[in-house]
């Protein structure tokens, strides 16, 4: 399947044709999708498709990777991210939450909420209502609240790094992989309040490995495969369809050409080690 | 993924690299060596010495460099280690004297093991400092140093009947296999007269090759894998079983016995020892000489050292023909401090505009062109480190 | 095969004359090892321009033997290793070394001066510098200065047998061998010395004088720099101390006086020196003076200049005698150098040349700070030797 | 509650007790349990309920304020992490702790520390036995890579590789350590289904192979019941639940603390 | 008993001005985790233009513009330099400061060449008796300037959007960029406080009962540095109480340095670094610092 150009649209998150480097290394290549307002769009796809560096790009952090821009447009709401910084970036609106957490570990919960609102605008007013709902969101923030970060466990600190990211107020919220290494629970907490946080409005572009997770929050989704978009559709539709099944559920990966290599090989043995 | 990057370097272009390198690599050897060799019968005393205090900087900087530059501990009391050298070299070889006013011990050992001893005395003085060095990391261990210097000055001034004091002590040619270090008896070769400097030259030369391939084979072998570890990641250092604070000291330690040779050489070239000479700056200078090298790279030590050595003496041996440079004394910038703000935006821009130093610079000219071969994380110079304290915030994935 | 073969044997001229090193047909070249950058740059200034003037002076009237002077400055910054390699780079084209800043380095090369038989005037006065056939110290050293000073104390300033003094002294060669003198003299007198030790770097000397008051000290010697000593005064008369002050020539600059230490320093300050201050009457200083305001103009006329330009006439001078023996090998400066016991160049006290293990004068000029005087400092007392000073055994190495 | 699991003859581990409080927060609270050897023993429970806090017990890196774990009998609590790794005890890491400048070979070789001896002089002289055993070792550590599929990435700097193989050199390292006890936290987060499936084949060939004890902290719970023997469950820092995976997943506190929802939904 | 006091009073008046010189080191190290050895010559900087401006401006108006001069030169090593460095590790930043020291010393000692220059401030060398125990006034302002900036920053930090700001860039500035912090302001901030900080800091270290500003001023910095970092580096109170240790410790050890000629004369100066060690071995952090606590 070819992927489908996105319909021109008016507001909303559109990526035209985006192609990214790190150095000599090409992460992206010609990628293009779009976020309708409202809307939970997710990207699948592989270790090392490219996955978090379409959101770097979007969120204006190549930079601190050693890679730029080579082609293509990012806009949201009609204005041009590609080429702003990343302070830019979050005043209007776009606000991201970072792969593996990366909570201040040496600031308290309330410190890194805090920070999260530095961005935003508003005013302090807008800080206070911000901090409530997040509160409301994920009360083991407000029971830690004067512990240090860095001293939580790994799902406390994904919640706290989704609560960190919701003090900007952003309309549109880029979540790379919130569920990583988080409990079953917790896992569908945080799908949970994915939704509500969409349903309250807010635009979402999920990253998500839990292909499952993620087809039931999307309704939309795209699959990127060494920097390009393979696939898309309505997240239905592809949930369906084999390919997707077989790649990224590993369903069935007896029969898949995915599951060749070592395996096929016949079992693997490791003498023991004597010396 | 990661095939991007390496098809560039794999395939014929890269085999043909590597066989022009394995021709190339012993002609450049032998030319540097016998460009080394006859150095001593062409340049003058000012050249031959400034190249002597450049090869006792590169022993000493090869040794900050195993500590800071892989082990990621900052070090700023290495002059300490240097004095201690010094003058234990001094103090095992002089015979003991009476001075006008104070008393010289000395114990009169045969010169070489003087300085066997010397450098030895300089581990033992690193072991001591391994409640610190074993166990504090990063800004706190580099500033815990500086103690290090200050007590070493405070003692090289009042230890007198070791030290000398302010006056410092003479110090006793070598004397090694019939041959003695010192400008008599006199010694002429090939009708050039062979004075301490000549005669010094060929032995700082084995000095410094055999302190490079000491410290190439520590780094490349179990040693040099549980200190970059150690660097990169303390706690996955000692679940692998690396006793941390052990290996933090022991690296200290060796560091410490590379700063007691450099001073043994030093005291050899200068023939006298002095105080003033193991302050702050000269650690600074250490620090400086790794830097602008390549943190982690044990050629980029030698070249750094090489660098902050020469660069003064440079400067003021031609401050009459460089344009810009007053005379000294007229007013204007002097050489000295030209040296000095040259040296000073050397630091700095080698980190602004040359990762990995010069030797990483000289790795990139040298690799021009052919593609990158072999191991990258090696050509490329080691960053000093990715996290220098094993955060405690996850780590991101790459 | 090199150049280097061909040794730097002493050759004779066309003229008749014995060269060495240094000396050409028509050039004698002179080291200065001096300090621009580090902490004597002050010192090292004035000393180089005086010298510089010196030599102009001489060649204009004709040179040396018919030869030009011409000076090689090397500055090293206070630092030994810069300086034994300027030492190496210059000493093979030098006849002689017209100032050597700084005892450490001075020390440090010692035995290679020695051995090269290169004369040179140190600029610092030591005595472990003594003993030596090539390096001349001028004047007086530290401990002399000092044992005048206590010397001075006793009959003019009321301190008795049984009294304390302090004395606050730099670590090193110039602070302990000014000690050495002041422990000489107050255990002939009696006295008790308490002592207090600094370092370069120190600058706040409020810890001393709190010391010091509190042995009840009835005056203190000073040997550190111009700024400790600003401090120690200062402090010391704002705690209500009313004690003399005697200070080593090194102790004081005329800088000092636009600082907030000035009415305290302008009170009971007093400065020993062997050499008379810039604003000596003497003709020869008068002289200096003149001549160097006119080419330095607006440029301090402190002590360096003085202290310059006097051990630049020394050399001028041992080449001179050198000259007219028809040898200026090294060996030969060194010698016609050590050939005059009393030397009298018209900047204060004769010095006598011959004898390497003293001292080459023993008579110190008093000094006291003066605002309005050349140099920031008058005449006190005349240079005088004391009785003590007369029998001192100086330490020598 | 379940039964208290009683193993035949002596465990290869064995905790008692084992209490971890920090300022203000007892991150384990009295867990006990014991590992038999040859099998796979699952910890699982609810973020922050101190599985991790538990490696870091086992593994030294953190002390216990009270309690006991036995390896074979040897007291664990009051070791330094290089005595517990002496003892056979390897692990991997929740986030990745390799160097990412070193290639995967050197970060291998890491792993060999305990085995190996070449100090500072042997290894900078680079005496004849400090070469012969690097060798040896080497060739060791080239058959492991092999077998969990990184043989032909041995001279890649392992800061460049995917995130999935980053997890194999992990667990690679681990295995260098030739451990009798295997502690694996959160092996699969973060890759996708089919590298999961690969790493599940991974344990069990482990298993199987080298016959060592292997200790699983994941969240993956398809995971947890297609390879564990036993499951311990923790909350809080308390043990709530110890069985049989099938006893486990019915147990109605881990259902409400952990699961959520039954079992056959969340596998996926 | 006096001289004990008074040796005790000294030592905090001094330590006054260690702890403002270290509140410097500081404010840099919490926010970039940089040990900015360059802050020496910050100190240099600051001194040298107020003392250069004071006879044409007056004191105070040479201290506001010369405080305000100082800050703009911190910013400006920041914007040129420390923006610039590209580099993974806080200690290479370290040594680049190095790099900056030497610099901009070298060209400050050449641009003060041999003179002492005086502040002209209004305190003199007026002195304040307590009891028997005499303290320079400049001292006595010097302690309260010290407590009342260290405690505005502690609550900067601690309570202002800038003070979190600054320490959320420290640990990991592209997640602070996530958070909409402009990293370039921050560390701009970070090094202007510090250059001001100097300014401030040498204004005391020149005055009263030192005569003037010379080329030897920032060798004082130098003291700092044990003060800073046994307090921890990392914290505002440390640095206050590090520079009274230390201030107090180098004037016990001088005052007494006849009783304790055993140790070797000039004991003064060592002694802040020995009693680093030992507070170092018993607390790797500090006395105030956060040891970290790692978490895998
Ligand atoms: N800083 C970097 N420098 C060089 N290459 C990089 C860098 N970051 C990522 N890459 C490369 O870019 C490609 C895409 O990486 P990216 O992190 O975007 O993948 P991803 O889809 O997010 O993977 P994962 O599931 O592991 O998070 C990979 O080949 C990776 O090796
Ligand atoms: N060094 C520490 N200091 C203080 N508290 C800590 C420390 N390490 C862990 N904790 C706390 O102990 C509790 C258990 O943490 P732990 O990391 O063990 O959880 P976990 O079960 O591994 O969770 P996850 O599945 O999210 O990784 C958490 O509340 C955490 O905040
Ligand atoms: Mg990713
Ligand atoms: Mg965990």
């Amino acid at each position: 399947m070819a992927a489908t150009a996105p319909p021109p649209g008016d507001a909303g998150l559109e990526v035209s044709d985006l192609a990214v480097s790190y150095g000599p290394v090409r992460a992206l290549r010609g990628v293009s999708l779009r976020v309708t307002p409202g809307s939970i769009v997710a990207v699948l796809g592989a270790n090392g498709a490219g996955k978090t560096t379409l959101l770097r790009a979007i969120s204006g952090t190549l930079r601190f990777h050693r890679g730029a821009v080579g082609g293509g447009v990012v806009t949201w709401a009609g204005t041009r991210l590609t080429g702003l910084p990343a302070p830019s970036v979050v005043a209007r609106g776009v606000t991201q939450v970072p792969e593996g957490r990366r909570v201040f570990a040496r600031m308290t919960v309330e410190e890194n909420l805090r920070a999260g609102a530095l961005g935003a605008r508003g005013g302090s007013k807008g800080a206070a209502q911000a901090r409530e709902q997040v509160l409301e969101l994920f009360p083991v923030l407000g029971e830690r609240a004067h512990q240090r970060a860095g001293l939580l466990s790994g799902g406390e600190q994904q919640m706290l790094a989704i609560g960190r990211a919701l003090m900007a107020r952003p309309s549109m919220l880029l979540l790379d992989e919130p569920t990583l290494g988080l409990a079953p629970l917790m896992a569908a907490r945080i799908a949970e309040t994915v939704k509500e946080i969409n349903a309250r409005g807010t635009s979402v572009l999920l990253i998500e490995q839990n292909v499952a997770l993620a087809m039931s929050l999307a309704s939309h989704a795209y699959v990127l495969e060494v920097g390009e978009v393979v696939l898309d559709g309505p997240s239905a539709d592809l949930a369906a369809g084999d390919e997707v099944r077989r790649l990224y559920l590993g369903i069935a990966e007896a029969a898949g050409p995915a599951a060749a290599g070592e395996r096929a090989a016949g079992r693997r043995t490791l003498s023991r080690w004597s010396a | 993924m990661s095939d991007l990057h390496e098809t560039a370097a794999t395939g014929t272009e890269a085999r043909a690299v590597a066989v022009r390198r394995r021709l190339t690599r012993p002609l450049i050897w032998v030319a540097a060596a016998a460009l080394a060799i006859a150095v001593p019968f062409y340049l003058e005393g000012f050249w031959l010495q400034t190249g002597l205090f450049a090869m006792s900087a590169a022993v000493g900087a090869i040794g900050i460099n195993l500590l800071t530059g892989s082990t990621g501990q900052l070090s700023m009391g290495h002059a300490f280690f240097l004095a201690i050298g010094a003058y234990a070299y001094v103090y095992f070889s002089a015979d003991p004297e009476q001075g006008a006013r104070q008393a010289l011990g000395g114990l009169g050992l045969p010169t070489p093991l003087a300085a066997v001893l010397a450098v030895l005395t300089a581990g033992v003085a690193g072991g001591l400092f391994s409640p610190i060095a074993g166990r504090l990391k990063g800004a706190y261990l580099g500033i815990a140093t500086l103690a290090l210097i200050f007590l070493g000055q405070h003692l090289l001034f009042n230890a007198t009947a070791v030290t000398g004091g302010y006056n410092g002590r003479a110090v006793p040619p070598l004397h090694l296999f019939g041959l003695t270090f010192a400008d008599t008896p006199a010694l002429v070769v090939m009708d050039v007269p062979f004075g301490a400097l000549e005669r010094l030259w060929f032995l700082g030369l084995l000095l410094v090759l055999g302190a490079a391939a000491f410290a190439r084979g520590v780094l490349r072998g179990r040693p040099g894998r549980a200190m970059n570890t150690i660097r990169d990641h303390e706690i996955a250092a000692g679940v692998m079983g690396v006793p941390v604070a052990r290996y933090r000291a022991g690296v200290f330690v060796l560091s410490s016995m590379y700063g007691g040779l450099a001073g043994v050489m030093l005291a050899l070239v200068f023939q006298r020892t002095v105080p003033d000479y193991f302050g702050v700056f000269l650690s600074l200078d250490y620090l400086a000489m790794i830097v602008i090298g390549g943190l982690g790279s044990i050629g980029g030590a030698v070249i750094g050292a090489v660098f902050v050595s020469m660069l003064p003496q440079l400067l003021t041996r031609y401050s009459d023909s460089l344009p810009l440079i007053a005379e000294p004394g007229s007013g204007g910038v002097s050489p000295a401090e030209a040296a000095r703000i040259l040296y000073g935006a050397a630091v700095v821009s080698v980190v602004l505009f040359l990762p990995g130093g010069l030797a990483g610079l000289f790795a990139r000219l040298r690799a021009g062109g052919g593609g990158r071969t072999g191991r990258p994380a090696r050509a490329r110079g080691l960053r000093f480190s990715s996290s220098p304290t094993p955060t405690p915030s996850p780590d991101t994935r790459s | 095969a090199s150049g280097k073969a061909t040794g730097g044997e002493p050759a004779t001229g066309g003229d008749g004359v014995k060269t060495g090193p240094g000396v050409t047909a028509d050039k004698i070249s002179l080291g200065m090892l001096t300090d621009l950058t580090g902490p004597y740059a002050s010192l090292g200034k004035s000393i180089t321009q005086a010298q510089q003037l010196y030599f102009e002076q001489v060649n204009a009237a004709g040179g040396v033997c018919g030869r030009k002077l011409e000076g090689i400055v090397r500055d090293h910054g206070y630092d030994a290793q810069k300086a034994v390699a300027a030492y190496t780079e210059i000493a093979p084209k030098s006849a002689a070394i017209t100032q050597f800043i700084g005892s450490p380095m001075v020390t440090a090369l010692k035995q290679r001066i020695e051995g090269d038989r290169l004369l040179t005037i140190p600029m610092a006065w030591a005595t472990s510098l003594l003993g030596g056939q090539a390096i001349q110290v001028t004047g007086t050293t530290y401990d002399i200065d000092m044992i005048n000073g206590v010397d001075f104390l006793a009959k003019e300033k009321g301190i008795k047998s049984g009294d304390k003094i302090g004395h606050l002294y730099f670590e090193g060669d110039y602070g302990q061998s000014a000690l050495n003198g002041t422990k000489y003299a107050a255990e002939k007198l009696g006295l008790t010395v308490v002592e207090q030790k600094i370092k370069a770097t120190d600058q706040d000397m409020s810890a001393q004088v709190s010391a010091f008051k509190d042995a009840g000290v009835k005056a203190i010697m000073v040997s550190v720099g111009p700024k400790q000593a600003a401090s120690l005064v200062g402090v010391a008369v704002a705690k209500g101390m009313d004690i003399p002050f005697v200070a080593s020539n090194s102790a004081y600059s005329p800088q000092l006086l636009g600082t907030p230490a000035a009415p305290a320093l302008l009170k009971d300050y007093y400065i020993m020196t062997a050499a008379a201050p810039m604003s000596s009457p003497l003709p020869a200083i008068k002289k200096l003076v003149a001549d160097y305001q006119a080419k330095y103009a607006g440029q301090p006329v402190d002590s360096g200049v003085g202290a310059g330009y006097s051990a630049a006439v020394i050399v001028g001078d041992a080449l001179k005698q050198a000259c007219a023996s028809k040898d200026l090998s090294r060996e030969g400066i060194v010698k016609a150098h050590r050939s005059q016991p009393s030397w009298e160049g018209g900047f204060g006290t004769p010095m006598d040349f011959s004898q390497i293990d003293r001292p080459a004068s023993r008579a110190s000029f008093i000094t006291k700070p003066d605002k309005a005087a050349v140099g920031g400092a008058v005449v006190f007392k005349e240079a005088a030797i004391s009785d003590l000073a007369k029998d001192y055994q100086v330490p020598v190495g | 509650m379940t039964p208290s699991y009683q193993p035949d003859g002596m465990p290869l581990l064995d905790v008692r007790d084992v209490t971890v409080r920090f300022a203000g927060l007892t991150a384990l609270d009295g867990v006990g349990f014991a590992v038999a050897p040859g099998t796979v023993h699952a910890v699982i429970g609810p973020n922050g309920a101190g599985k991790s806090t538990f490696f870091n017990v086992l593994s030294g890196v953190y002390k216990a304020t009270s309690g006991s774990v036995r390896l074979d009998g040897a007291e664990l609590t009051a070791l330094p992490p290089h005595r517990v790794a002496a003892l056979g005890v390897a692990r991997t890491f929740q986030n990745i702790a390799l160097s990412r400048h070193l290639p995967v070979v050197d970060n291998l070789m890491l792993g060999r520390h305990r085995l190996t001896r070449a100090g500072f002089v042997s290894s900078g002289l680079r005496l004849p036995h400090a070469r012969r055993e690097w060798a040896r070792h080497l060739d060791r550590v080239t058959e492991i890579a092999g077998f969990v599929g990184l043989g032909d990435r041995l001279g890649t700097p392992v800061g460049l590789l995917p995130y999935g193989v980053q997890k194999r050199v992990e667990l690679a390292r681990a295995l260098c350590m030739e451990p009798r006890l295997l502690l694996l936290d959160e092996p699969v987060a973060g890759m996708n289904g089919g590298e999961r499936l690969d790493m599940a084949e991974l344990i069990v060939a482990v298993r199987e192979s080298l016959g060592i004890s292997v200790l699983l902290v994941e969240h993956d719970m398809g995971m947890v019941m297609r390879l564990a023997d036993r499951v311990t469950v923790l909350d809080f820092g308390r043990r709530i639940a110890d069985g049989t995976p099938e006893e486990v997943q019915r147990d109605p506190h881990v259902v409400r603390a952990y699961l959520g929802t039954s079992p056959d939904q969340e596998d996926m | 008993m006096i001289t004990f006091l008074e040796l005790l009073v000294n030592g905090i008046s001094i330590g006054a001005v260690y702890a403002l010189i270290a509140l410097g080191f500081v404010v840099i190290f919490k926010a970039t985790e940089v040990v900015n050895f360059a802050h020496a010559s910050l100190l240099l900087a600051g001194g040298y233009l107020v003392a250069r401006l004071q006879p044409l401006t007056g004191f105070w108006a040479a201290l506001v513009i010369g405080v305000a001069a100082a800050a703009v030169v911190g910013a400006a090593i920041e914007f040129l330099i420390i923006r610039r460095a590209n580099v993974a590790s806080h200690s290479v930043l370290a040594i680049v400061t190095i790099g900056v020291d030497i610099v901009l010393t070298t060209e400050l000692t050449r641009q003060i060449g041999t003179e002492i220059l005086a502040l002209g401030d209004p305190w003199g060398d007026s002195v304040v008796h307590l009891g028997e125990v005499t303290v320079a006034e400049t001292r006595i302002v010097a302690l309260f300037t010290a407590a009342a900036l260290i405690t505005l920053f502690l609550l900067a930090f601690k309570y202002t959007g800038w003070g979190i700001a600054m320490r959320a860039t420290a640990e990991d500035s592209e997640t602070a960029a996530l958070m909409g912090i402009r990293l370039g302001r921050v560390s701009l901030s970070a090094w202007a406080v510090a250059g001001a900080l100097a300014a401030v800091a040498a204004v005391f270290l020149c005055v009263f009962p030192t005569p003037g500003l010379d080329r030897g001023t920032s060798l004082a910095a130098i003291k700092a540095f044990p003060a800073a970092i046994l307090g921890g580096l990392d914290s505002t109170t440390g640095a206050l109480v590090g520079g009274l240790i230390v201030g107090v410790t180098e004037a016990l050890m001088t005052g007494y340095q006849n009783q304790l000629a055993f140790l070797g004369r000039g004991i003064g100066d060592v002694a802040p670094f020995l009693v680093m060690v030992v507070i170092l071995l018993l607390r790797p952090a500090g006395l105030f610092g956060i040891r970290e606590t790692a978490r895998v």
